[in-house]
Formats: C-alpha cells, structure tokens, sequence
C-alpha cells in the first residue's frame, strides 16, 4: 500500500497526518515544534510510522507545509498552509458540504480564506502582527484564570451575568484586565465568555475583510473549545463546521496533495 | 443673624403680604377721612378727592388745580407753592418709586381683586399682543399731556374753566371712588356746557370700559395712567431701585408669564442692570417667580431688600410642599 | 461682560427711557426759567413800585346818586364793590383775594353797605360789628374810599362770619330798628378743616334786638356749601332772643320773583327755593351767582326813649342777603350717566367676548404698503 | 462533532453587544473610582436591568417616544403617558443606523435610528414626536416613519428672539398636546396639567439640590454618576427616580458633612459641555475623571439643560400653564440650533464662575455640524473670559480611546500647573 505524508510545521506544534492512496486519513500525530522543530519533526513522523504499523518505505511521497515547511528538507514538495487548508478543509468537510470559507485560528496567528465554488484560495487575510484573537491569547487567559485551556469551553456555557468585554485587543494589557475583572470578584465564567466574545468579534471582522460566504469551516487548535465556537457561530450568525480533529486539516491536506502531485509524477 | 432674616424675607410668600398690605393700604386711603386722616395733596397715588372720605388728595388732581391758575399769577409768586406741591410729591415718591402703584393705590388694588374673581370663576385672561401693546404703551404719555397742557391752556385763557381739571372728569377713578363710600352721585354726565358733557361722558365711558378692561385683563387701568408716567420721570430720583443681574439671568421668561403688565424687557434684556420700565408697577411677582438666586433683586439704598432665591421659587410654586402630599401618599 | 463683539445685543436700550431723560431736563429747565422770572419781577416791583392805576382819582359816578334814604327803605350788605359794574360774575371761589395781599397778614373780607338797587349809601351813623367763627365779637374796620364806606372784617379761619350793621332812627314817633346783616362762609375748595356742629349754633346776641338766623340743616357738611335752587331753606326769627311769632319776612330774588311768608309759632319761617335760570342748554353756566334779600318786618307798639326823643312804635326791619346758584341736577344727568355707562359696559363686554370666541385665528399676515 | 448549541438570533446578538457595552461602564463606575455612593446602586442596577437584562418598565402605560427634551414632558405625564427620550448612545446601534444614515452623520442619531431599525426595544415607544431641532434628526423622522413607527413632527422655531417664534411655538405645543390626548384618548385637565408641573419643578429641585453638593470644594460625587441619575430620567418612572434621587441627596449631605471626597487632591474642576453624553457613551467623561480630573458641572442637553429651568405660573388655568410651559422650553433652552446663542456662552461663563471650574472641556460629536459651528464662539469667549479650554471630536466607536485619553491628561496637567502658579 501506498502512503502519503503531509507535515505540518507550525509555530507552536508540528502535526503530521497520513494518507492512503484514496486519500483517505489512516493516522495523525500532535507535538510540540519547539526550538528544533527540524529533529522534532522527523521524530513525530517516526512515532507515528512506528504507531501505525507501517515501515517507512511504505511512504512514498511527504510534503510539507506551515512555516517550517523550507526547512524540512525530506520533503518532497512543500506548499503554503492556506493552499493546505484549502484542500484539507474542502475535504474533511466533504460529508458536511461546501466549504467557501476557512477561519483558522492557529497557535500565533488566525486567518480567513475564502474559497470559490471549485475551492480555489479566492481572498486571503491574516492576522499574524499580534496576538489578538489566536491561541497564544487563550492559552494566557487559560494560565491567568489557573485552569486547563480546554476547559474554557465549559465555563463559557456555564456563565449566567452578561459576558464581561475585554476592551484591549492586545493580549497583555488583556492580562492586566482580566487580573482587575477577577480582583473585583466578577465570576470566572462571566470573564471567560467576555474573553471569547472578544476574539469571536475580531475573527469576524478579519474574516469580513474576505467576504462571508456559505459553508464556514473553522480549524486550528482553539477550534477544540466549543464555546469560542458558539461566540463565533452567534457573532457571524450561521451555522460553522468544525471537524473532530480540528488541528491536522492543513497537514490532511497536505497528504492529499501529495496523493495528486504522486498521481500526477507517476502518470 | 443677618443672612437668616434675608431667606426669611427673600423665600416668603409674596402673594400674602402683598394682598393684607393692599388690603390695609386700601382701608387707609379709601376711609381714613372718618379718621381725620390727612397725607395732604401731593399724593403719588390715585386716592381720589371726590371720594371726600379719602385720606389723601391725588396729586393728579392738584397739580391740575395749581397749574390752572391765570399765567401772570402762575409765573409770579404762586410758582413757589406749585414748586411745594412738585417737591411733597417728590418726597412722597421716592420713599416707595413705583411700589406705590404696586402695593399702595386703591385703584390698583380694586383690579387686582377683580382679577382674582375672575381667576376664582375660572376664566383666562387675555393679553396684548406686542404690537398692540407697543401702541398703547403710549396713551398714558398722551393723558400726562392733558393733565399738564390743559390746566396752562386755561391758566392762558385759551380753554374755558370747564376745562378744570379735565383728566379727572375723563378718569374713571373719580367715578368709581365714591362708590366705595356710597356716593354714585359722579354717574352723572354734566351737561353745563358742551365741554363738560363730553368729558363727564368720557369719564363715564372710561369707568364702564374699566370694569370689562379689569375683568380681562390683569391691571387693565395701569397702563394707560398718567400717574405711571408720572413717576416714570421722577423714577431716579427713588431710593428704590429694581436691578437685574444680566449674567445669572437665562432668559426662561418666567417673569414674562407672571408679569401683570406684560413687560418683555424683563426677561429679554440682559444688559442693563436698571430693569424699571414705565409700564412696571414694581408689584414684584416677576422677582417671586425667578428660580435663580439673585437675579432680579429689589434695592432699597443699593441694599437688597427683596430678591430671587431658588428656595423661595420652590415654596412659592410649592413644588416644595409636593414633598408632604408625596410623603402623605405615598 | 457679553463677549459677542460683533453686533449689540438684540435687546434694544429701553424704549422710553430717551423720553425720560429729555422730559426731565426741560423740566428742570422749565422750573430755573420761572424762578429767574419770579425773582426779576419781585426786583422791578421794588425798584419801581407797584403799577399804580391811572393817577388822578376818578370821582366815582354813582355816589352822586346816594339820595337822602327815607328810614324805611332797607339797606343790605353786599360783597361785590357796588361801583364796579361787572354783575356779579365772582367765580366760585376767587383766587384774587388769597395771594394779592402782600403784607401776608390776615386775609380780610370787604362789604358795602347799600340799599335799592345796590345803591351804595353812607352817611348813615351804624353800630357795625361782626361775629367770628366762635361767635365771638370782633370789630369791624370802617375805611372811605372815594365817599364810599367800605366795612371789612378779617376772617383769618374757616366758617361762618356774621356782619351785623344796626341803625336807629326815630321818626316822627316810631322808630326806625333797622339792621342790615350779612352771613359769609369762608372756606376754600377742597380744605380739610374739620365741620362740626359748633359751626352750626345759632348766634346769641344781645347786641341787636330783633335777628333772622338761617337753621343749618345737616346735609350742609362742608365749607364750600352753597345755596341752590330747590333748597329748602328755613329761618327763625328772635326778638329779644326769643322766638318771634308772624313777623313777615319778605323773599326779593334779584330776577324778579318775590314771596312774603309770616313766622310760625315758634319763629321759623321756611320756603323753597324757586328755579329761575333757564338758558338753552349749551349756554347753561354753572356757575351762575344770583343774589336774593330777605328783609324781616315786625312793628310793635312799646314806646321808649332813645337819647331825649320818645317813640311809641317800633318798626323793626332786618334785611339778609343771600346768594344762590343753579341746583347741580339742573346741568347734571343721573340718567344719561348711567345709560352711556350701561351701554359702554354693554357694547365692550360683547366686543371683549366676541374677540376671545374668535381667537383661533390662523397665521396674522403680514401686511405690505403698496 | 460537538454538540449543537443553538445560535443568538440577530437581536438577541445586538442585545448581548448592548448589555456588554453597558456593563462594562457600569463596571467601571462601581469599581474604577474612589469611594462609590451607596444609594447609586439603585441607578446601576436600573442601567443593568434594562439595557443588559432588557427588563420592560412601563408596560401599563402607553410609553410616548420623544427625539428631543424639547418635548414638554409635563403635557406627557398630564395626559397619562410615560415620556421615552429616545436619544441613544450604544455603538451596536449605530453601527446598525450607519446603513440607514449618511456616513458623516451624527453618531447619537445613528444609534437612534439603528435603535428603531432593529425594533429591539424593551420600552417600544407607542408614538414618536419630534421636535423640528437637530437637522439630521428632523430628517431622519421619514426614515424612522419608513419602519412603521407613528411619528409626528412638532414645529419648532429656530429663531428665539423674536416674538413671532414665541407665538409660533405655543401654538405648535398646544397642537401637540391636542394630537397627544387625541392618541390618549384622555383630556387635558387644571389639575393634571398642575400636579404634573409640580412633579417635574420637584424633580428639577432634587437636581438643583444635588448640583448644590458640587458647588463646595470637597466634591462628593462623580460628574459620570450625575450623567446616569439624569440620564436614568430619560426612562424610568418618575416617582422612583424621585425616591432614589432623594436617596442619594441624603447620602450626599452626609458625605459632604463627612467630608468624603471622589476627587484627588487637587484635581482640576472641569466644566462638561458640547454634544450631550448619553449611556454608554460616557467614553470623554470616564478619560476626564480617570485623568483626575471632576467633572463639577456640564451645560448639555442630557443633563442640565434638562433641569435647568423651571416652569412658573401665575393663574393656574390650562392656557396660562400651557403658555409658561412653551415659553420655557423655548426661552431658556440655550441649544445650538438657534441663529443666535449668546445664552450659551453666557451659562457655561456663569457655571464656570458659580462652580469655582479651572477649566472647561466642550466635546462635539463628529457629523454634529451645529456644536461644531459654535466651538469657535465658545473658545473665543472663553478666551476673553480667561478661562481655558479644551475642544474635542468623537463618536462612538470605543477604540480612540488612547488618542483621546492622552489630550485630555495633557490638558488636565495644564490646568493642575496653571492651579499652582495661581496659588
């Protein structure tokens, strides 16, 4: 059988995912990207290989994309992440629908695709100046409120009192905010919605630069807490579709990619 | 000591001390001859002679006596009593200026109770518009002119002595101050020369439009009396002065709607400080019905005798007392 | 202090305030102007004395008239000099008198005596004198001007002045009581002297024998009371201060008419004044002064003795002078007072009425002079 | 996939935008300033209640929506009918009204109309009446019409000097009061017309009352706290307003007599005025007072032009009331929309002088062409008058804030400097 290999260098974690010749998923793989990420990555894929009982001549074409996706000599080919999760998200959300645009929000950065009835890339932005509305912004708010990131979701819809705004976009005066907010014993669960709230709102207005189409698809780590994602769902007002693995869209489209450029080679 | 004997005075109700002090005022003027009571002939005020109980003599009436006298006699020594008369006249007015129109004088006394039967009736009052008012502000200038021209004309031998005295023949006070003390001998029209029948015609005519006049319209008579115009020439000499203070003032024309006389200036004006103007009868509602502190103040020897506190406002509107019924009913 | 520099207030300066300040400053003017002229006539009066009347004394024409007068023709004061002509016109109260006395000291009242047709008489030997407010003697000043005896008499205060002139003069056997008596109520329009009943006491005497007093009834409240036509006026008659019963008193009215009445029982005597003034009505004066005598006769038999002649009879005649004007509801309508009233009063409240029904009046427009 | 969670309906959205915007300036009220007032509670729970838990208060009574306090709201209470001023200061809303209005446009009406574009009220005003003032007010009438509200024009003049305005005036408030009982359907009375002079002239007492506290030197309360207890009179029953106004004075005496203070030590007194400040929008007044600076005293229509002048009258028969009534909001409104406005200039420079101010701030919202016009008259006078001042432009968007902040601390500072050297 043949395998194919998208690789996913990101700022904040290396994700690896796997393909058949179909072009279906068989396994994925999280880890840190760290400093090394070049040595982090090879070793990930190893694990993963090993994890899923292949061998590594089974793997015949890996491509890689995100930041690091220069550096990662062994790749065969390496394409942008906006073209990965173009291609990735088109096809995890196959079964959903189509997918005309893309809100990643990643561990550093969030952006906005925005793709035409083929799912070619039509517009683009990005915001990855500040760390406004990405996941380094929850995960300090996580570590300010001394709870799990993930558990963030919960609170979100456990929160009676109106959601406490954060006014400052940036994320450290953020910081000083919410330790005022808790200082005057507002509850967690009010703080927690106003933080998710604030990101919500500037997702939208980022993603409005691109136009709002049909079929929003939402991925990247924070996509996992599913009370950003109701304050995103009621901010835009429709319906988004987030996969069961949100993180490894771009490195799956990766795979997918290397299925049609291995096709394409070979043919 | 002081600033509490001021908010005593200055949040009192007007309306009450001014009522008793007319009521008294009236008694006084209109019945202290059964009393003997005498202020002379100079008063400022229309207590008139005809009424034969009156305790005083308008000065109207007497300075058309004095000045009717023959020239050659007017210009030799019997100047001298004429200029006695001006100067008692003077004197009496400057102790109260125009507050002699406004508190002391029978005849203004009697509209203002006619207007309160009408407000107990029910029923509104009417009023000028400003171009009607522009226009009659000017009659009274015009009787001042018959009560100083006609008695010279006679003194000159121009006019026949049926001109005696011809304001008070045409001014309805003569008619209806007698009435007080029983006397309705003035409804009577002199038909001893052609003169005087018309003049007595006049008077009576004036007396009847008086009581519609006064009925409708709030110190109907005022406006139009010579008397008024009178003290309006010798208004500086007063130690009464009326100021407005132009920088607290913000034009909300309460004392516009209060006052009796209509005067627009009061509320309009903010630059001059001396707010007098010769229709004023200085009855001080416009000062009792300004909600800023010290804006419009009544001087007596540049001291303040009487002027606008927000407080007073309130009692007087009693929007203050709306506190008890709220607490009441609450 | 308002910092708009731009344009005036919109308030303009007080419309009649200009007026003010001009009418005072020509008064004042006018008040320095009379002064000036007051203090230049005193000083031309005294640097030339007073402008006499033409110098050389006219011989009055009427004395030659004064005819030797029988002792029975009456003789009564009168208070218009009888050589002036102009009939007597006094107004209702002159104002000569108050202020032509220079010397300032009390004003005083002249009266001539005279008899027909205010025929001024003298040579007559009288015991003149006079009785003041309190009804007390005064004397009367007697001085000649031009062969006429004028009697003046001071009447320093308000009331009521009683000039009594008494001539005896015996005739063969009878004699002659005649009086002349004058009654002067002075006071000034308007004065405020108070009148009480003390003013209204009869005079008791025992100066003159015989005297006729007018009974003041109480509707005379004031000193300017002046007799009018239609007045119902009553007299008693005393002889010897006691009441004088059917003495005749006769009325003369200068316009003709004349009554004689006798006293009652107790001495009064009393008639209505007649109307005799009936002009058209636009030449009606008011004012219009007419004069009336009464002269009370009474004879009785008592014989005395005067000095060293005798008589039997005494013929007792006491003449009265009295002025009266036209009555005010001659020239004064009640009626047509009350009906213009009602009318005025009438017409306004239906036009005050009519203007307040219709005040819903759209937009005034705003007229154009073409 | 997670699990479904339903999503906001787009009013439900703009209400949880509003309510955010409002807590978070109530939050910052009852917890960013020194010694909070007990008795404010009562307005901060008002504020939360309505705008952020949309809790209806008049449902009783027929609710009548006014665009401006020219409205005279005595007419309102005497007919039965609960007054609504509809000036609005959320910037949800005015990003709504921002499609229906030209670009330029004042944010204040922006919200307004995006206010009734969305229709989301919890008071929703049975009829509208708008006085013939502001411009962009007057014209946005047909676009508020064009949502199905009932909106009436009531004339207003715009020349107030001269008497033709005065007459015209009176007659265009007693057509309003005809049209007003004729959709009450309940007549005008003496006596309701008189109780209702008496409880609004009783409510001004309690604001000239209140003002009087920030006259002294040791000032006991915020100028934002005196923005929300008047602007809590745009909406709420009067008699509670009252009891809570009076509340407030009490505990006022006695932090005056306890001489607790709100200010620093020697903050700068500053006189507020220009476009008026309505919740949330109180983005200026919180710089200001957080820059330590007081604001002791404003000259806006949301708040004292409000209280300001009390109607007297001499006969109390309707024509007379109605008379004083018209000639009050006419004479004494010292609004910028008349030609000429000397009496502006002359209130702020007797404010200034009565509450003893260092200084004063005239803010003008960006598209408010007729503040804008009059801030080179203001700042002339206030040049003569020696008194400085500062002229600023904002709307409703929250983000200049920094921009703004920086002015006003730099213009505070000048006024602590200008204190000392005084001194």
């Amino acid at each position: 059988m043949k395998y194919f290999v998208g690789i996913d260098i990101g700022s904040t974690a290396i994700k690896i995912s796997i393909v058949d010749d179909n072009k279906n998923l068989i396994g994925s793989k999280i880890s840190a990207s760290g400093s090394m990420f070049y040595k982090y990555a090879q070793e990930t894929l190893d694990a993963l290989i090993s994890e899923l009982g292949l061998n590594n001549n089974d793997i015949v074409y890996i491509v890689a994309t995100g930041y690091g996706r220069k550096l990662y000599k062994e790749a065969d080919e390496n394409i942008s992440e906006i073209t990965a999760n173009a291609i990735g998200a088109r096809a995890a959300a196959s079964e959903f629908g189509e997918i005309k645009t893309i809100i990643n929000i990643g561990g550093q950065d969030s952006k906005a695709i925005s793709l035409d009835n083929e799912g070619n890339v039509v517009n683009f932005a990005m915001n990855d100046r500040c760390a406004a509305g990405t996941g380094k912004f929850l995960d300090v708010v996580a570590l300010k409120l001394e709870m799990d990131v993930n558990m963030l979701g919960e609170y979100h819809f456990r929160s009676k009192g109106t959601p406490l705004s954060v006014s400052s976009t940036c994320a450290v005066f953020a910081e000083s905010e919410i330790i005022g907010l808790l200082g005057n014993d507002h509850s967690i669960e009010d703080i927690v919605c106003g933080v998710h709230y604030s990101i919500a709102k500037r997702i939208v207005k980022l993603v409005k630069r691109v136009g709002i189409k049909e079929g929003i698809y939402f991925d990247g780590g924070p996509a996992l807490n599913d009370g950003l994602v109701n304050a995103i769902e009621n901010e835009i007002g429709q319906r988004i579709f987030v996969p069961k693995h949100p993180q490894i869209t771009t490195s799956f489209g990766a795979a997918i990619m290397g299925v049609d450029s291995y096709n394409y080679e070979n043919s | 000591m002081k600033s509490r004997i001021k908010n005593f005075i200055n949040n009192g109700d007007l309306r009450r001390v001014r009522f008793w002090i007319q009521l008294i005022t009236f008694v006084l003027f209109v019945y202290g001859g059964y009393l003997a009571i005498n202020f002379g002939s100079s008063f400022p005020i229309f207590t008139c002679p005809y009424n034969d109980k009156t305790a005083a003599t308008c000065y109207v009436i007497a300075l058309q006596h004095q000045l009717a006298m023959p020239t050659k006699v007017l210009f030799s020594a019997a100047f001298i009593s004429i200029l006695i008369g001006l100067v008692t006249f003077i004197a009496w007015f400057m102790i109260l200026n125009k507050a002699w129109c406004g508190y002391m004088c029978p005849f203004g006394t009697l509209q203002d109770w006619i207007t309160a039967l009408r407000k107990k009736i029910g029923i509104r009052f009417s009023i000028y518009t400003q171009k009607q008012f522009d226009q009659l502000s000017k009659i009274k200038y015009l009787f001042l002119i018959i009560v100083l021209l006609f008695p010279l004309l006679i003194g000159a031998g121009v006019l026949s002595n049926n001109w005696s005295a011809a304001f008070c023949q045409m001014c309805p006070a003569r008619v209806i101050s007698p009435m007080f003390v029983g006397d309705f001998s003035q409804w009577s029209i002199d038909f001893s020369s052609k003169t005087n029948m018309i003049l007595t015609a006049l008077g009576i005519s004036f007396a009847a439009l008086f009581f519609i006049g006064a009925f409708v319209k709030k110190r109907f008579f005022c406006f139009f009396c010579p008397m008024s115009a009178l003290h309006y020439i010798f208004a500086d000499t007063s130690i009464i002065r009326f100021r407005k203070d132009g920088s607290k003032c913000t034009r909300c024309g309460d004392c516009y709607a209060v006052c009796d006389m209509q005067i627009k200036d009061i509320a309009d004006d903010v630059i001059s400080t001396n707010i007098l103007r010769d229709d004023c009868i200085l009855c001080l509602k416009c000062v009792a019905a300004c909600p800023e502190d010290d804006a419009l103040h009544f001087d007596i020897l540049n001291i303040k005798a009487f002027s606008s506190t927000r407080e007073g406002f309130e009692k007087r509107m009693n929007i203050g007392s709306y506190t008890k019924n709220y607490e009441a009913n609450k | 202090m308002i910092t708009s520099k731009k344009r005036d207030n919109t308030s303009k300066k007080p419309k009649m305030g200009f007026l003010n300040k001009r009418f005072l400053f020509s008064l004042i003017i006018l008040v320095l102007f009379f002064i000036g002229l007051n203090i230049y006539s005193g000083y031309s009066h005294k640097a030339y004395g007073a402008k006499e009347k033409n110098s050389q004394e006219t011989q009055c024409e009427k004395c030659q008239t004064i005819s030797k007068i029988t002792p029975r023709t009456p003789i009564y004061f009168t208070l218009s000099d009888p050589t002036k002509n102009d009939k007597g016109r006094g107004g209702m109260h002159s104002h000569e008198g108050d202020y032509k006395n220079e010397s300032y000291k009390a004003p005083s009242k002249k009266a001539w005596l005279v008899s027909g047709e205010n025929n001024p008489v003298s040579g007559l030997d009288l015991k003149t004198f006079v009785f003041d407010t309190m009804q007390t003697q005064k004397d009367v000043k007697l001085d000649n001007k031009m062969g006429i005896n004028t009697y003046s008499f001071e009447v320093p205060k308000n009331g009521y002045y009683n000039l009594f002139a008494k001539s005896e003069i015996i005739d063969n056997d009878t004699l002659f009581y005649r009086i002349a008596k004058l009654e002067y109520l002075n006071g000034k329009h308007g004065s405020k002297d108070i009148y009480n009943e003390e003013i209204k006491k009869e005079i008791k005497t025992d100066k003159i024998k015989i005297d006729l007093v007018r009974l003041k009834d109480d509707n005379e409240n004031s000193f300017f009371y002046r007799i009018s036509m239609g007045d119902a006026l009553k007299f008693k008659a005393t002889l010897d201060g006691k009441p004088l019963q059917n003495a005749d008193l006769g009325i003369d009215l200068n316009s003709g008419w004349s009554k004689n009445i006798k006293t009652d029982a107790n001495g009064t005597a009393s008639f209505v004044m007649i109307r005799d003034y009936f002009p058209s009505w636009d030449k009606f004066d008011k004012r219009y002064k007419q004069e009336m005598l009464l002269t009370l006769t009474f004879s009785e038999d008592i014989n005395g003795t005067i000095g060293d002649q005798e008589y039997k009879k005494v013929n007792y005649i006491l003449t009265y002078p009295l002025s009266y004007y036209p009555n005010s509801s001659d020239y004064q309508s009640y009626s047509y007072g009350l009906l213009v009233g009602l009318f005025v009063f009438v017409l306004s409240g239906i036009v005050v009425y009519l203007y307040r029904r219709r005040r819903t009046k759209p937009f005034k427009e705003i007229k154009y002079e073409e | 996939m997670n699990t479904i969670h339903n999503i906001e309906s787009p009013k439900e959205k703009q209400n949880r935008h509003k309510a955010m915007e409002a807590i978070k300036l109530l939050n910052t009220l009852r917890e960013d300033f020194k010694a909070p007032i007990s008795s404010m509670e009562y307005f901060y729970d008002l504020f939360e209640r309505v705008h952020c838990k949309h809790e209806s208060l008049h449902d009783d009574k027929t609710k009548i929506g006014t665009m401006c306090i020219q409205i005279p709201s005595e007419i309102i209470y005497a007919l039965d009918g609960v007054p609504i001023r509809l000036c609005n200061g959320f910037y949800t809303d005015d990003e709504i009204g921002s499609d229906f209005m030209p670009q330029k446009a004042c944010p204040l009406i922006k919200a307004t109309v995006g206010h009734f574009a969305s229709g989301n009220f919890t008071d929703k005003p049975d009829i509208v009446f708008s006085p013939t003032t502001c411009d962009q007010k007057t014209k946005a009438g047909t676009t508020i019409e064009s949502f199905g509200y009932k909106f009436i024009d009531v004339d207003f003049p715009r020349t107030k000097e001269s008497e033709a305005s005065r007459e015209y005036w009176r007659r265009s408030v007693k057509q309003f009061a005809v049209e007003l009982s004729k959709f009450q359907g309940k007549k005008l009375t003496k006596n309701n017309l008189r109780d209702a002079i008496k409880k609004i002239g009783y409510a001004q007492l309690l604001y000239h009352k209140l003002s009087e506290f920030r006259k002294n030197e040791i000032v006991p309360i915020l100028g934002m706290d005196v923005f929300l207890v008047t602007n809590a009179f745009f909406f709420d029953k009067i008699d509670n307003w009252i009891e809570a106004t009076e509340k407030l004075i009490s505990e006022l005496e006695i932090r005056a007599k306890e001489k607790i203070t709100v200010t620093g030590k020697a903050s700068p007194r500053i006189i507020y005025t220009g476009s008026p400040p309505i919740f949330p929008n109180y983005k200026i007044p919180q710089i200001i007072e957080e820059s330590d600076g007081i604001i002791v005293a404003d000259e806006t229509c949301s708040s004292n032009r409000m209280f300001n002048d009390m109607v007297a009258v001499d006969e109390w028969n309707i024509y007379d009331m109605m008379d004083s009534i018209s000639d009050k909001y006419l004479k004494a409104c010292t609004c910028p929309i008349f030609t000429k406005n000397e009496d502006r200039i002359r209130r702020v420079v007797q404010l200034a002088r009565e509450y003893k101010a260092d200084g004063v701030i005239y803010q003008a919202f960006a598209g408010c062409t007729v503040y804008e016009m009059e801030q080179r008259s203001v700042l002339e006078a206030m040049e003569k008058e020696g008194i400085p001042i500062l002229y600023l432009e904002s709307d409703y968007s929250p983000s200049q804030g920094g921009q703004l902040s920086t002015r006003v601390e730099a213009f505070i500072e000048s006024l602590k400097t200008r204190r000392r050297n005084k001194k």
